[in-house]
């Protein structure tokens, strides 16, 4: 298990040096010029060579390439936001908390609700619980978030004055946008564990469970759910990857300084130190999230898992030769 | 086992046929489909259908309430928006419908691959995804914008390229799980390559992740154009469409609930058809459900 | 089963676990209950709240003076920084300048206050003024504003003199001085900080400072004790970062905020219904306009332009995208600009722009290229014009595209919409000079002329003769279609006293109080 | 004749779904002693599962329901149980072999956690003790104890059916029942099961359902059988009797449709037809359209079952005039 963590991190690299470059040639040959961007359109010609030799984009592609990388390696400088001269990193890691607690909470909230509404939904298929389970996950994948999001924010703020319509410092704020994101994805979670769910239940194991004299309930939680989980790891882990990744609607109609409007913002700013540090920030984040995905396949699914040490059960079989092939 | 065996060797064209009828009988499929039916016709003959036309405006008619004239009320522009949303169907299904397309083949395609063989080619591939994942959808529609123009094209591209990691690492892990059972075993001990394991053997049993998420899919494609459209990435106006009405409402929430309201609804009723068709679809072709 | 007939069931339950998700948790809502405080200390004797809460639409990126060019920026800066002077009532007062005379056509001679002091507690003196120029001559965002600057002849002659040089006579040069961009810096405090950090925690000689700066959130401030102009009243001002325009109105309504800037058009009416709080308006210096490729062959044809012009109902336009927060623009500048000209309106004719058209050569129609930065109300000014060019046969493709992708475009393009903001002639009308690169391109040599001319005569009546001619000749030619000139749109709590509207939205907080 | 352990009367078991029902198994009646190996014969569909199934109340409901009939075990009618304490029969009392080993186990569980998994339910021991019992399982269904915290996925098949059957005698049950144990075994595994499954039997003094289409295995194994054909059964007696007395035409269809190494046979002789529908049986004779004995009066009224002596039962109107109702 050591081995293959230090071999995915080491995987890493390569994945990190692939985003960088990707991110660098689009930035490179997306139209728009940073410099216009920060004067705006009254600036004068001199203005923006000005700028250009500021922002060193009077360099050679290769060179600005090279340089940025280096100073990430040997000196871990992300480089300085084009518009605020402060550096990528500071920028990032000062929103980064509130992208984390946002997307932990939603993803949270989502499966706990996607799951355990999933499951009774599969095993009373066809059933009122069921259809009406199935009903509102619809619902909650098919409404758009921003009009729930402000739906929220009129009942709840407007109206009753319970919670507070935007920010996200206290606890109280973070209801309206975890509940914003969490339904579709809950919906989502709901939507894949209750199919999953179906298709495990109809195995033979679990009828070996239950003539065992297995109890239903054991049966579901442990035999069934443990075997289910892989797709459902699956599409939690894709949606915490992406909500981490920034939720730019969620963000902006709750007025959330997270990830995700930053790197909107610096994309329309052509603020390319951040959108680079950005999406470098956010492969690194979305890398780890894969790994703990994968870590929990593992986990949850011991033939996954002998992938991972493939090596030793390999001899192990040709030891004891029992597996006929 | 045996169930399985015999369904290998029936001709494709009477699973189908099987399939079919067992959609036929799922009644919550046959209103999905009915649903879709109908915006395709809308789509098709929204100019034969609708009362008016779709940029037809009338700046002193704005913001009338559903009126027998105007079903559905006028727009900030006093367009009917009754028929916007007939347009807006064609807009909008083509953008859901080319983009999962897009994505759930690529996605798809990959994912298989990946899980298939495993190993290096599983490293490379999801390394590859690793990439596609962490760039920002939004980037990736400017930079296609930039090179293609503006317009809807972008905007199906952008947004099926963007969710193509989503399949993959979804197909991967259902073919991960599938590849080593023993009828993939035994349909390589007669012969059969490793292309017709996959497209035969292995993507038919891993079918019911694939379609639950390209009805999903459906609904967030539409809902990403409508994202892009609001950056003027988008559809340009004022051709229809039902993302981008629903954005530019937004600010008339409050006082106008049907600007948003309709828009709103008539993605939700075509993603709740999708759903409700997909769910349909992957019973009917499951073929562990069949006894 | 009956499926409509479910759905319907699952919408009602959907929204009562809504209503049971809030019931849940309603222990904390008296932390904001403002209202009912209200009322009851309505009785009372005043008592005042020791923080003034303002929702802002956008974070600054910097709260350096001369490294910024957005008012959002400057709204902030204005609480921190002062000028040497200000353009208040139509004339230029001093601030931290004294007073100033003119040695020659190129020479100026500023005397400053001797009591002030930043807020590093470092008196402010001609050297920081001169640290301010020359530093603002080096900046790509304040460099062409001050490009009549001569740094090198400028001279510090005592602690509280300075003699400032110009290359040329430019009337325009105070109001630079009296912009943002003119705002006095510490020195000692960017030469000890580095610019960066400076730019996050400056030091001016304000009425306030800032105490906390939470990324894309919020801006604390306090009052400085040593404001030479008197302590502030509030303590603390908050500006509270709020990009969606309906919620900084929903803020206001729900009494989270005391002040929300730049209230959307629409929202405009609910504010004025709250019984919290009400709109306050004034004309701001914004106005829109269409612009028009000088490089492109069809629009170079004068009956073309006219055509487009006559085929706008500019007053129904603005009506539909503003309301009553902007009037149709009949002039070059803004209504409330330095030097203003009221033109005679042009009225909508949409048989004469036919019969323009026909003479031109465009009786069986006419497609144009229509860019728009979706941004603002652009779109909708966009979607509106083409309907209206359309019924006399102008087909508008609109191309929307990002705004950098916009800008990036130059002048090839056919026709757009933009907005200018800003007092000053010379900084409104540089948008037809040639030497300004790029949009309208027209080359023309009057134009050029007299924009260079105009700002070097001191002399006002002549000044204005020019000026006006100038914008009779640009009112003429049509090489843009003004159409309306917006106004700056405050939500203000009831609460609130002493608030005095600024055109910018460069309100002075030192002087308001909020009532508990 | 020994002790009855389990007796199934008039059994019905459908399954329905919106447009259809399915009548799999139609009122059979049948007895299995302490101690006794009965081997229940029928080809695929024939509803053996399903009573397999019915007799442990696992029938998946929906879509499948048990309509009439009553399932006595040891004097009480399981059927008439509440879940609980049908769940303390389940795996104690009566516990099961599913037809495929590579699908029967939990993938996701090791082999010692779900052998002890049965123990700790009908046993109240340790955790520790359930261990070790599992590990004494393992080695007597012939697997190294070592292999406890070991996978499904790594055994091979008839490793797996072994850890089955381990599973499946864990907890010393009266009655086993095991449906086509070796059907996904290949032949020389399928032997050395079947030999442990003789063996512990009869070292348990366990009585034995054994379900399977294959004449050859309950010949090995079972001194019982009855024949089943489309829900009913068709044909029960001794081993001895139905083997060399064979009395319906379906059994004697079976048997002369396998290829017997001690006869010149030219060609074998399958039977025609298929068997009919479930979900839409023929009036009288299930067999009677397959049958090469068919009468007038079999495809009118359905025979009934017919006691031709010694507790040979056949349900055919062949041997209405020698026999007599059973």
């Amino acid at each position: 298990m050591l081995r293959f963590l230090f071999r995915r991190i080491l995987m890493m690299i390569p994945v990190l040096l692939g985003v960088s470059l990707v991110v660098f040639i689009m930035s490179y040959f997306t139209p728009g010029d940073p410099a216009v961007m920060i004067l705006g359109d009254m600036a004068t010609q001199e203005d923006i060579e000005m700028m250009h030799k500021e922002l060193k984009l009077d360099e050679p592609f290769v060179v600005q390439y090279v340089n940025y990388v280096k100073n990430i390696v040997t000196k871990g400088d992300f480089g300085t936001s084009y518009t605020t001269k402060q550096p990528v990193l500071d920028e990032l890691l000062a929103r980064f908390p509130n992208t984390f607690k946002l997307a932990g909470l939603s993803v949270i909230l989502s499966v706990l609700i996607g799951i355990t509404v999933g499951i009774i939904s599969a095993t009373r298929q066809y059933s009122i619980l069921d259809n009406v389970a199935t009903a509102l996950s619809f619902i909650g994948v098919s409404m758009p978030n921003f009009w729930q999001g402000m739906m929220l924010i009129i009942v709840f703020s407007v109206w009753l004055g319970w919670l507070p319509p935007s920010g996200f410092s206290t606890p109280l704020h973070w209801i309206l946008p975890a509940v914003t994101i969490g339904t579709s994805s809950a919906a989502q979670i709901m939507r894949m564990t209750r199919s999953s769910m179906l298709e495990v239940i109809r195995q033979d194991y679990i009828r070996t469970a239950r003539a065992k004299g297995q109890s239903e309930r054991v049966v579901i939680w442990r035999h069934a759910l443990k075997n289910a989980l892989i797709p459902i790891i699956t599409v939690v882990g894709l949606s915490f990857g992406r909500l981490l990744g920034g939720a730019v609607l969620t963000e902006s109609i709750f007025s959330i300084a997270g990830i995700g409007k930053l790197m909107v913002d610096a994309i329309n700013l052509r603020n390319y130190p951040l959108v680079q540090g950005g999406v470098l920030f956010i492969a690194i984040v979305m890398s780890v999230v894969n790994l703990i995905v994968d870590v929990l396949y593992a986990y949850v699914d011991p033939r996954i898992r002998t992938q991972f040490t493939t090596f030793n059960i390999r001899k192990k079989y040709r030891m004891e030769g029992d597996r006929d092939e | 086992m045996s169930e399985k065996t015999i369904e290998i060797r029936h001709k494709s064209s009477g699973m189908m046929r099987d399939a079919f009828k067992r959609l036929m009988r799922n009644k919550a499929a046959v209103l999905g489909l009915v649903i879709i039916l109908i915006l395709i016709l809308s789509a098709i003959f929204a100019n034969v259908v609708a009362p008016f036309s779709y940029d037809e405006q009338n700046l002193r008619q704005r913001f009338l309430a559903p009126s027998p004239e105007h079903w559905f009320g006028t727009d900030e522009y006093g367009r009917d928006i009754f028929s916007r949303i007939l347009y807006g169907s064609r807009t909008s299904l083509m953008v859901g419908a080319i983009s999962v397309t897009i994505s759930s083949g690529i996605g798809t395609l990959l994912g298989a691959i990946s899980g298939y063989y495993g190993n290096r080619v599983d490293n490379i591939i999801m390394r590859f995804i690793d990439i596609m994942l962490a760039i920002p959808n939004i980037l990736l529609a400017i930079s296609i914008a930039a090179t293609l123009g503006p317009g809807i094209v972008n905007v199906m591209i952008a947004v099926g390229i963007s969710s193509v990691p989503g399949y993959a690492r979804l197909v991967r892990a259902s073919v991960m799980s599938l590849r080593d059972q023993e009828f993939i075993e035994a349909a390589r001990s007669i012969g059969a390559n490793d292309f017709r394991i996959i497209m035969k053997h292995i993507l038919p049993n891993c079918m019911a992740p694939i379609i639950v998420q390209a009805t999903m899919s459906i609904a967030i494609a539409i809902l990403s154009a409508a994202a892009l459209s609001f950056l003027g990435l988008g559809v340009q106006p004022p051709m229809p469409e039902w993302g981008s009405m629903l954005s530019n409402g937004r600010a008339y929430i409050r006082d106008y609930w049907w600007v948003v309201t309709f828009p709103g609804v008539a993605i939700m009723a075509t993603v709740f058809a999708f759903n409700l068709f997909g769910d349909g679809l992957r019973d009917a072709l499951d073929p562990r459900l069949k006894q | 089963m009956n499926k409509v007939y479910q759905l319907l069931v699952s919408i009602l339950i959907f929204s009562l676990v809504l209503g049971g998700c809030g019931s849940s948790s309603t222990t904390a809502t008296t932390e904001s209950g403002q209202t009912e405080a209200a009322t009851t200390e309505a009785v009372a004797e005043k008592t005042f709240k020791d923080t003034l809460t303002i929702a802002h639409w956008e974070e600054p990126a910097t709260l350096d003076p001369q490294y910024s060019n957005m008012i959002s920026w400057f709204i902030v800066e204005k609480n921190i920084f002062n000028g040497l002077l200000d353009y208040v009532n139509d004339e230029y007062v001093p601030v931290l300048a004294t007073s100033w005379e003119n040695l020659d056509d190129t020479h100026i001679r500023f005397h400053l206050r001797d009591d002030v002091t930043f807020q590093n507690g470092e008196p402010m003196t001609a050297a920081d003024v001169y640290f301010t120029l020359k530093r603002a001559t080096e900046s790509p965002k304040s460099a062409s504003s001050y490009k009549t600057l001569d740094i090198e002849n400028t001279k510090i002659v005592d602690d509280y003199t300075i003699d400032v040089a110009l290359t040329m006579p430019d009337e325009a040069f105070f109001n630079t001085l009296s912009s943002g961009r003119g705002y006095i810096v510490s020195q000692k405090a960017v030469e000890e900080m580095g610019e960066a950090e400076f730019a996050r925690n400056p030091v001016g000689t304000g009425p306030y400072m800032v105490s906390e700066w939470v990324s894309g959130t919020e801006i604390k401030l306090t009052a400085f004790e040593g404001y030479y102009a008197g302590v502030a009243q509030t303590p603390n001002v908050i500006y509270k970062f709020i990009p969606e325009a309906s919620n900084r109105a929903i803020e206001l309504e729900t009494g989270d905020v005391d002040v929300a800037l730049n209230i959307a058009a629409n929202d405009v009416e609910r504010v004025r219904e709250m019984e919290n709080a009400d709109i306050v308006m004034v004309p701001s210096y914004r106005y829109t306009t269409l612009t028009m490729s000088m490089q492109d062959e069809i629009l170079q044809d004068k009956r073309v332009r006219e055509a487009l012009v006559y085929a706008i109902d500019k007053s129904l336009l603005v009506d539909v995208v503003y309301g009553d927060t902007a009037d149709v623009l009949n002039g070059v500048m803004p209504t409330n600009a330095i030097g203003y000209k009221e033109m005679t309106p042009t009225e909508y004719d949409p048989e004469k722009a036919k019969a323009l058209l026909a003479e031109a050569g465009y009786a069986d129609g006419l497609t144009l290229d229509f860019q728009v930065d979706p941004g603002s109300e652009y779109l909708d000014i966009a979607e509106i014009v083409q309907s209206m060019w359309q019924d006399v046969g102008v087909t508008a493709n609109i191309i929307t595209m990002d705004r950098p992708s916009y800008l990036a475009q130059g002048y090839n393009y056919q026709i757009s919409v933009r907005a200018g903001n800003a007092n000053h002639p010379s900084n409104i009308l540089i948008i037809y000079d040639s030497a300004f690169g790029d949009r309208i391109q027209p080359n023309d040599a009057y134009i050029d002329n007299a924009l260079n001319e105009f700002r070097q005569i001191y002399d006002d009546a002549k000044r204005k003769e020019v000026l006006d001619a100038l914008q009779d000749y640009i009112w003429d030619i049509k090489y843009t279609i003004p159409l309306a000139h917006t106004k700056t749109i405050y939500g203000v709590s009831n609460n609130v006293e002493n608030f005095v509207p600024d055109p910018l939205g460069l309100v002075d907080w030192s002087q308001v109080t909020v009532t508990e | 004749m020994r002790e009855k352990l389990l007796e199934i009367k008039n059994l019905k078991v459908v399954y329905s779904t919106e447009e259809k029902v399915v009548e799999a198994v139609n009122h059979i009646d049948l007895t299995i002693h302490r101690g006794e190996a009965l081997g229940l014969i029928g080809e695929t569909g024939a509803g053996k599962t399903t009573t397999a199934l019915s007799i442990l109340n696992l029938i998946p409901d929906p879509p499948g329901k048990i309509l009439e009939g009553e399932i006595d075990y040891n004097g009480t009618n399981l059927l008439s149980l509440n879940q609980k304490a049908m769940r303390s029969v389940r795996g104690n009392k009566i516990s099961m072999i599913f037809q495929d080993p590579m699908t029967a186990l939990n993938p996701v569980m090791t082999v010692g956690d779900q052998i002890a998994e049965v123990i700790r339910l009908h046993h109240k021991i340790s955790r520790k003790e359930a261990y070790i019992k599992a590990q004494m399982m393992l080695e007597t269904v012939g697997i190294p104890g070592n292999r406890l915290k070991d996978f499904p996925h790594q055994f091979s098949g008839g490793m797996k059916q072994r850890v089955v059957i381990a599973i499946a005698l864990a907890c010393n049950p009266e009655l086993l029942i095991a449906d086509e144990p070796t059907t996904a075994l290949d032949v020389t595994i399928q032997e050395q099961v079947l030999d442990l499954m003789d063996k512990l039997q009869k070292e348990f003094n366990t009585s034995l359902l054994l379900i399977t289409h294959d004449l050859g295995v309950v010949a090995e194994v079972c001194e019982t059988v009855a024949i089943m054909y489309a829900g009913e059964i068709v044909e029960y007696g001794t081993l001895e009797q139905v083997y060399n007395d064979t009395k319906h035409p379906y059994t004697r269809g079976l048997f002369d449709s396998i290829p017997k190494f001690n006869e010149e046979v030219k060609r074998l002789k399958p039977i025609k037809g298929q068997m009919p529908n479930p979900a839409n049986l023929p009036v009288g004779c299930n067999f009677a359209d397959r049958c090469p004995d068919v009468m007038p009066k079999c495809r009118e009224a359905d025979p009934i079952v017919i006691d031709t002596g010694e507790n040979h039962l056949v349900k055919c109107y062949k041997y209405m005039a020698g026999g007599y109702e059973a």
